[in-house]
């Protein structure tokens, strides 16, 4: 009697969950685009985060001066066209006509706004494109001029990047910073917000006043968060989601096998490397950080790390970056030559240990194999995964060896990239490796004012040769996204500056 | 006499287990007679309650069962489940010996009276509830309409198996096997409930078995009394000729085991030094429900040296309050114990030795009372060893002479409680409080749990103890004939106040209080 | 009644306090910046400190933790520091999927727990007890999240029968998305719950007034349903709800495999995102439930047996 | 002796001691170096020169299930240990004593139990740093509580008995009672609790490994090998079936001897 009560409540909780299914049928289908990520939307303010999580959302929500061609050429975007003057020091914008998603005109105002935001605000994230201006202010309605105190040639690419979305000053100035780019902002770009569900997913639909006529191509767009690499690719598989943002090494091997999967190569404008540490025994002696490079078999890692996707570093500047040198030897294998340096520095047996991101197998891989060459010529390799608060914390502190890590550029202007990874008095301490070159500090100043493309391409290339001898950093290798998409869709890529050609994908008729 | 009611013949029940097969009850036959009382008497292990649970088929799936049940001509063995069912409750029914543990906790009591006129007649949930109404105020539960919804929990022992009983009776069966029912009980509730079933048995004309280890109980209600030992039938026969002419030696020592028959010789304290003074104690500990419960109420006596006090009382009396208040285990609210004039209170949590070393304790319950991954050896030594009474090469040699004392057989130096008798885990109790070679012990109903012939041998033990070597004693005890026999003087508790006290043949033969006689009236005695 | 059950909750005063001063200190004591998560390592460390100054996480640690009491008392449990959003408001943007979960776990659980403990317990010793065991044994031993993953594999990915991720949405779709979390929860909470039962069954089995009840002629099945079952379902009931506690703070993987926003995963992102606020509110949002879950057994337990006072 | 133990005991107790004599004898029982990475040999299948087929970077799965032997039950024992330990003392004291230090850790028990397990121990791992040294750490300031409140139930009734009494009024002082008396007759459950306990500290290690603060690399531990390898189950199935299997059957040898311990020292029924 009991028994058969309970059968019965356990067949009925059993067709309560298959049903669903036949009675449900497929959800709505509005062409959205459902794109899951890693990465985490942390806030909607475009200059208070560099996280790519944040700027592949701020690129969807706030258009820019310029834009990206498909070839990822500089072409006009609210800008129509721009004058710069002959020392370089004064931009003039003639923008089109366009309007908020709230329906107001975006005019020179809201642009000077936002850039002199960028300068002024002290929580900005990465204010190096303005640093160094002088003022920005609305000639008319739809002119704006921007003047800096020294020539600045690298502007141009700079006011592209995300964090140089237009914002609205009326808005920012009625709700405060802070309010304003909670829940639901006021958006320039191709979408707006329809919900943000923090720790979950940012959902989008299209900006009706968006100035690009007849985009996005598609309904709406989801942004979703998945901590799980495995969830995430299933996920594709089961149809849930259009695109995967991040898929891991281990998984290449069966999407390139399924056939609604595709893994296209897309360039991105970054490069994978070994901080090391410049203040702290064993890598405080340059011959111990050559030693380092000269054990890595380069071609052999970039082989089990990439699978034929990408290619060895040869400096440490991201390939697709402007005045990159593809021409420059890179590191040679030399194991016995490292052995060699590692006995003069006196570093045989050494401790050294290797900061990684947790949970990241592919880093985890990396670190493996360095810990196998490097313990083939004498250092006793300790490998430590951490969460990424703690690792971010250990870098900034100094507190680490070295460390696998890759970064990127927002744009194929080197400057930022050099100021950021390279030059030690520029505020990072060189990608905090402490690395210091003062020639390469003196160069990269040069740099930004130098209008001549020739001069300017011999300044780039002897930093990249100066900071590769020094050994600044190990490159290890450049290295595409590694984004899965499903057949179904079209028209949807990331540019190599993390910026999703969303508004122009749509579902395969 | 018509034809039996019951008919047991050649009962044989064998108890599986992985040690092979242990047999319980060997060839036991009788038979009860319509209206009859018929009481089974033995020691525990003697084979009685199995018995008893083999006629109605209670016993666990290991046992087997062989040789012929027969209720009104019908085999009760041959019966399948559903045939036994049919029986049980209806024409023969039971009651057993611990009300509190054979009383569901989450049922009220009016639910768990009508079960059986439920199910055997097919009463509806209501009418039921009415019958067991009736037949609660049969057994003389007082206000049946308002307990009907009480939980076992709330009402006292006698009034629980005065449940058990109207539950055994709501169906009005023919046969009542009653195993041990009054053994956890008051003697005063006691005496309330064998009244209660000779009066059923008188009014309805019930049969009744009546398994009890004491003879005095059965001997009082019983028209025939059988007398069992190991698992077989010693002796059976008319009461009065069982217990006035017993032909086994085994019924003999168990008449002679008898407290009233006792045949002690208290010695004659000659001393009269006072030994121990306790004056005004009172002790109140926190109640359950919040508040406090005045366990001990301004209780003062004397104990002089070499004397034997009886301290006798119903549960929850304070007797054994008294005895942790003296040593030392209770801190009471106010009032002083002296031993020799000097105030004994201890104010830490360890106890001080020298006074442990003059007074010591028994306790009652002889497996609890020792630790149980201790052997005999390491009981009675660690007190010589941790105190170092004795230089360790003379250790053994003491725990030899203390097991003598007790008459413990060298033997069992190794073995663990778990191996060991009622009776001798007590004499291991005692032995250890020998150990601290004290003036002073206190026996706090140390035979209540044991068998009559042991209680005699440990009676006889202690006081042997008192003649050689001049103990005094306290002796907590519920039974009322056993302190007449053992003991000088005697306080009699109730609900934490000393109502009479005196000499015993004063006390015990002209008792002044009601209580006191009413105490002494309760006690079966043959 | 009332009265206890008030003073039940005035016991969970000093627990709840104790609970913010560690949870306050174990943040403090915890290496890694909230406004360089934000930020990003491309950050200088004047915008890193900007942020900071606007979080008061430059004030003395003292201070800080009295602005959140007193910010506590007034029934506000602070912004998310990340997310500048209430931290109420987050809860319960998290806590119906969780707590959908959690029932859903429930109804799962609890009948097959019946079911196989009662199986187990009364043909113990036989072919289908050990079966039973065995199976337990093996589901409390497997890793949840391979287990899970080994799910989504099998039932998503390749039969396509249940959904990889989310919540769904009406009741329906609920149902639908949270079943392959809610069963490898129960895989997990069935085996222990029924080894709990089974046990306390097979005690109650050989208690006393089941003898007793037997000599009344009481049919077997109803001894078994309104004796056995009844006074064996206190100890799993207890078991039961220290689980649901476990359950809404301890389906952390669960929620990360099945990509299921609930508290979970809140407190995951909030821990590795340094969320001060948002870990703060959360625990004493746990701590508390822990205390009313208890409660609530405590008085279901009271309501079976007339004998347990609250 | 052995004879006389339950059936379940001995078979749980066979398998932990197979994997016991495995973990001790690990160098000898296998053919590889449980760290040797080999590119040239990765994901290779079960079978020829690699019996368990090889991971991700070319180590022999075989090799790395045997030596994970060492550190998972390194972890369980001290994972165990430590929490028992402290548990224990706090709980023995705590019951036997009473009074404000009981109240006083009665209601630091209250606060780690309202704090989410896995919660707890993330953070604390999260403030030490990875690691399973930490791990254990934080398993201790956690897990005692488990054991604390076991045998402070079991103490209050323990205390209570007559030779707990007896032993008192024989004026032995309370550390020797609690130590000699108490002790001895409240460990049994605890006993039986700790090897359930030890198959859910491997598991915890495991889930903790998911997220990626369990053990360090190159560690072979089975949590950390299992949520290495299952990002290849569709490739490559046996990195994460064997240790998986290995972790199953561990815990089911563990399990075992839970159930029979149970049964041998009559502590309920199982």
């Amino acid at each position: 009697m009991i028994f058969t009560r309970l059968l019965i409540c356990c067949l009925l909780i059993f067709l309560t969950t298959v049903i669903p299914k036949s009675v449900a049928g497929e959800e709505d289908e509005a062409d959205i685009i459902r794109i899951v990520s890693l990465y985490r939307t942390q806030t909607l303010d475009p200059i208070k985060s560099v996280f790519t999580g944040s700027i592949e959302a701020f690129g969807q929500l706030y258009t820019r001066l310029l834009r990206l061609d498909e070839n990822d050429e500089l072409i006009p975007g609210l800008a129509l066209r721009w004058e710069i003057s002959a020392d370089a020091t004064d931009y003039t914008f003639f923008l089109r006509k366009a309007k908020f998603s709230d329906g107001s005109p975006i005019t020179a105002d809201d642009v000077a706004f936002t850039l002199l935001r960028m300068r002024d605000d002290p929580e900005a994230a990465y204010s190096e494109t303005v640093e160094d201006m002088q003022n920005a202010w609305a000639i008319d309605d739809h002119t704006l001029r921007v003047r800096f105190n020294s020539a600045n040639i690298p502007f141009l690419q700079g006011v592209e990047t995300a964090f140089l979305g237009i914002v609205s000053r009326a808005d920012v100035e009625r709700r405060g910073s802070v309010d304003a780019f909670s829940d639901i902002p006021v958006s320039s770009g191709p979408y707006q917000v329809v919900e943000w569900r923090r720790n979950d997913r940012l959902i989008l639909e299209p900006n009706p006043h968006y100035w690009r006529a007849g985009y996005p191509l598609n309904d709406g767009a989801e942004l979703i968060e998945v901590v799980d690499v495995n969830t995430r690719i299933a996920m594709l598989q089961a149809g849930e989601v259009d695109a995967v943002r991040y898929i891991q090494n281990s998984h290449f091997a069966e999407l390139s096998e399924d056939p609604d999967v595709v893994l296209p190569v897309e360039p991105a404008m970054r490069v994978s490397v070994l901080l090391l540490n410049h203040d702290r025994p064993p890598f405080s002696d340059k011959r111990v950080r050559e030693a380092a490079a000269l054990a890595l078999d380069m071609d052999r890692i970039t082989k089990a790390m990439l699978r034929g996707r990408g290619r060895t570093a040869n400096t440490l500047l991201p390939e697709q970056l402007e005045f990159y040198d593809p021409d420059f030897p890179g590191w040679e294998y030399n194991p016995d030559r490292a052995r060699q340096l590692i006995e003069e520095a006196g570093a045989t047996g050494a401790d050294v240990t290797i900061n990684i991101t947790a949970p990241d197998s592919d880093w985890e891989m990396a670190a493996l194999i360095v810990q196998s060459y490097w313990g083939a010529i004498g250092l006793n390799v300790i490998i430590q995964k951490m969460d990424q608060a703690l690792y971010e914390q250990r870098l900034e502190d100094g507190d680490y060896d070295s460390s696998i890590e890759w970064w990127y550029n927002d744009s194929k202007e080197p400057d930022l990239a050099v100021r950021w990874a390279l030059c030690g008095s520029c505020g990072n301490r060189a990608y905090y490796t402490n690395y210091q070159n003062d020639r390469v500090d003196e160069l990269v100043e040069m740099g930004t004012a130098e209008m001549d493309p020739d001069r300017r391409r011999e300044i780039y290339r002897e930093i990249q040769a100066l900071a590769f001898r020094d050994v600044a950093q190990i490159p290890l290798y450049y290295f595409p996204w590694p984004n899965a998409y499903s057949t179904g869709i079209e028209g949807l890529r990331l540019r190599p500056s993390t910026q999703w050609t969303l508004e122009e994908a749509r579902r395969v008729p | 006499m018509s034809e039996p009611l019951l008919k047991v013949c050649n009962l044989d029940v064998s108890f599986r287990s992985r040690g092979g097969e242990t047999h319980a009850v060997r060839n036991v036959s009788f038979d009860v007679g319509v209206g009859e009382i018929i009481g089974i008497v033995g020691e525990s292990g003697s084979g009685k309650s199995v018995s008893c649970r083999a006629i109605l088929g209670l016993l666990p799936e290991s046992a087997s069962v062989s040789g012929r049940i027969e209720y009104s001509d019908q085999n009760l063995l041959g019966l399948d489940t559903e045939g036994l069912r049919r029986i049980r409750g209806r024409d023969v029914s039971m009651v057993f010996q611990n009300p509190a543990s054979h009383l569901d906790p989450l049922m009220a009591i009016g639910a768990q009276v009508s079960e059986p006129l439920i199910h055997h007649q097919d009463a509806s949930p209501t009418q039921a509830l009415d019958a067991a109404i009736e037949r609660l105020r049969e057994v003389q539960l007082e206000h049946p309409e308002q307990r009907v919804n009480s939980y076992p929990h709330e009402l006292s022992g006698g009034m629980k198996q005065r449940v058990m009983i109207a539950a055994a009776i709501a169906c009005g069966p023919g046969l009542l096997l009653a195993d041990e029912p009054t053994t956890a009980l008051d003697v005063t509730v006691q005496a309330r409930i064998l009244e209660l079933l000779k009066s059923l048995n008188e009014q309805h004309y019930l049969s009744v078995v009546l398994v009890s280890h004491d003879l005095a109980v059965v001997a009082q209600v019983c028209d025939r009394v059988l007398v069992m030992r190991h698992g077989e039938i010693v002796e059976s026969g008319d009461t009065k000729q069982v217990i006035y002419s017993p032909q086994h030696p085994y019924t003999q020592q168990l008449i002679e085991s008898q407290p009233s028959r006792m045949t002690i010789r208290p010695p004659v304290a000659t001393d009269t030094d006072t030994l121990l003074d306790v004056s005004n104690i009172d002790v109140e500990f926190a109640s359950p429900g919040g508040g406090t419960m005045r366990a001990l109420n301004d209780v003062s006596l004397i104990l002089r040296q070499g004397e034997s006090l009886g301290v006798v009382g119903e549960s929850g009396s304070g007797k054994s309050t008294l005895a942790r208040v003296v040593m030392g285990l209770v801190k009471p609210k106010s009032g002083d114990v002296k031993l020799r004039g000097q105030s004994i209170l201890q104010k830490r949590n360890r106890l001080d030795l020298s006074v442990c070393r003059k007074v010591q304790m028994v306790f009652q319950n002889p497996y609890d009372s020792l630790n149980p991954r201790y052997s005999v050896y390491e009981t009675i030594a660690e007190p010589l060893e941790r105190h170092k009474l004795v230089p360790a090469t003379k250790l053994d040699e003491r725990v030899a002479e203390l097991m003598g004392l007790v008459e413990l057989d060298s033997s069992l130096a190794s073995r663990k409680p778990a191996q060991l008798s009622g009776g001798q885990c007590q004499r291991v109790g005692i032995a250890r409080a020998l150990a601290m070679d004290p003036e002073l012990l206190i026996a706090d109903e140390i035979t209540s749990a044991l068998d009559v012939t042991i209680q005699a041998q440990i009676i006889a033990l202690l006081n042997r103890l008192r003649e050689e070597r001049g103990l005094s004693v306290i002796f907590i005890s519920h039974d009322l004939t056993l302190v007449r026999s053992f003991c000088d003087q005697v306080v009699v508790f109730q609900s934490g106040r000393i109502v009479e006290s005196g000499a015993v043949s004063g006390v015990l033969e002209q008792p002044q209080k009601s209580y006191t006689q009413e105490l002494l009236l309760s006690v079966p005695t043959l | 009644m009332f009265l206890k059950v008030g003073k039940r909750l005035g016991h969970i005063l000093p627990v709840l306090l104790g609970i913010s001063i560690v949870s306050f200190g174990l943040i403090q004591l915890t290496p890694g910046d909230p406004a360089r998560m934000i930020l990003g390592n491309k950050a200088s460390v004047e915008a890193v400190e900007a942020v900071r100054e606007r979080m008061g996480l430059n004030e003395p640690v003292l201070q800080q933790y009295g602005n959140y009491m007193l910010n506590l008392v007034q029934g506000d449990l602070g912004e998310s520091l990340r997310y500048q959003q209430p931290v109420s408001e987050l809860i319960m943007q998290f806590l119906p999927v969780t707590g959908f979960l959690a029932l859903y776990v429930i109804v799962l659980t609890v009948p097959l727990t019946i079911l196989l403990g009662i199986l187990a317990a009364r043909n113990r010793g036989r072919w289908i007890d050990q079966l039973i065991r065995m199976t337990s044994v093996l589901g409390m031993t497997m890793p949840v999240f391979w287990l899970a993953m080994l799910m989504l594999r099998i039932f998503s990915v390749e039969l396509g029968w249940f959904p990889v991720s989310g919540f769904g949405t009406g009741f329906v779709g609920h149902l639908h998305h949270l079943f392959l979390p809610a069963v490898s929860v129960s895989i997990y909470l069935i085996p222990v719950l029924v080894r709990n039962l089974r046990a306390a069954l097979l005690e109650e089995m050989n208690a006393d007034y089941v003898v007793a009840s037997r000599s009344k002629g009481l049919p077997e099945g109803y001894i078994f349903r309104r004796h056995i079952l009844k006074n064996a379902s206190l100890p799993t009931l207890n078991l039961f709800g220290v689980l649901i506690t476990w359950l809404i703070g301890g389906t952390v993987i669960v929620e990360l495999v099945y990509a299921i926003p609930g508290l979970g995963t809140l407190m995951f992102n909030a821990i590795l995102g340094r969320d001060y606020s948002v870990i703060q509110g959360l625990t004493l949002f746990y701590a508390f439930s822990t205390v009313i879950i208890t409660l609530v057994t405590d008085m279901l337990s009271a309501l079976i047996d007339p004998r347990i006072e609250l | 002796m052995i004879a006389r133990w339950p059936k379940s005991l001995r078979f749980g107790a066979g398998i932990v001691l197979l994997w016991l004599i495995a973990a001790v004898l690990a160098p000898w029982l296998t053919p590889a170096d449980p760290y040797a990475i080999d590119l040239d040999n990765t994901l290779r299948p079960p079978g020829g020169d690699w019996l368990m087929g090889t991971d991700h970077v070319g180590r022999d799965v075989f090799t790395r299930v045997v030596f994970a032997a060492r550190i998972d039950i390194w972890m369980g024992v001290m994972g165990v240990l430590a929490p028992l330990l402290i548990g224990v003392t706090i709980g023995l004291f705590a019951g036997y004593f009473g009074g404000l230090f009981d109240s006083v850790m009665m209601r630091i028990v209250d606060i780690t139990l309202a704090f989410p397990f896995l919660i707890l121990v993330l953070a604390i791992v999260a403030m030490l740093g990875p690691g399973i040294t930490n791990f254990i750490i934080a398993l201790a300031l956690v897990a005692w509580v488990s054991y604390a409140r076991l045998i402070r139930a079991d103490v209050m009734v323990v205390k209570n008995a007559e030779y707990v009494q007896a032993a008192r009024t024989l004026g032995f002082s309370s550390p020797l009672i609690i130590f000699k008396h108490v002790l001895p007759n409240t460990i049994s459950p605890i006993i039986v609790y700790a090897m359930t306990d030890m198959v859910l500290v491997v598991l915890a290690g495991a889930s903790l490994g998911f997220i990626g603060l369990g053990v360090q690399p190159p560690t072979a531990e089975w949590g950390a090998m299992i949520a290495d390898g299952q990002a290849y189950i569709t490739e490559a199935w046996w990195v994460s079936f064997f240790p998986g299997l290995a972790a199953v059957s561990f815990g089911i040898g563990l399990s075992l001897i839970g159930d029979g311990l149970a049964r041998m020292l009559r502590i309920g029924d199982t």
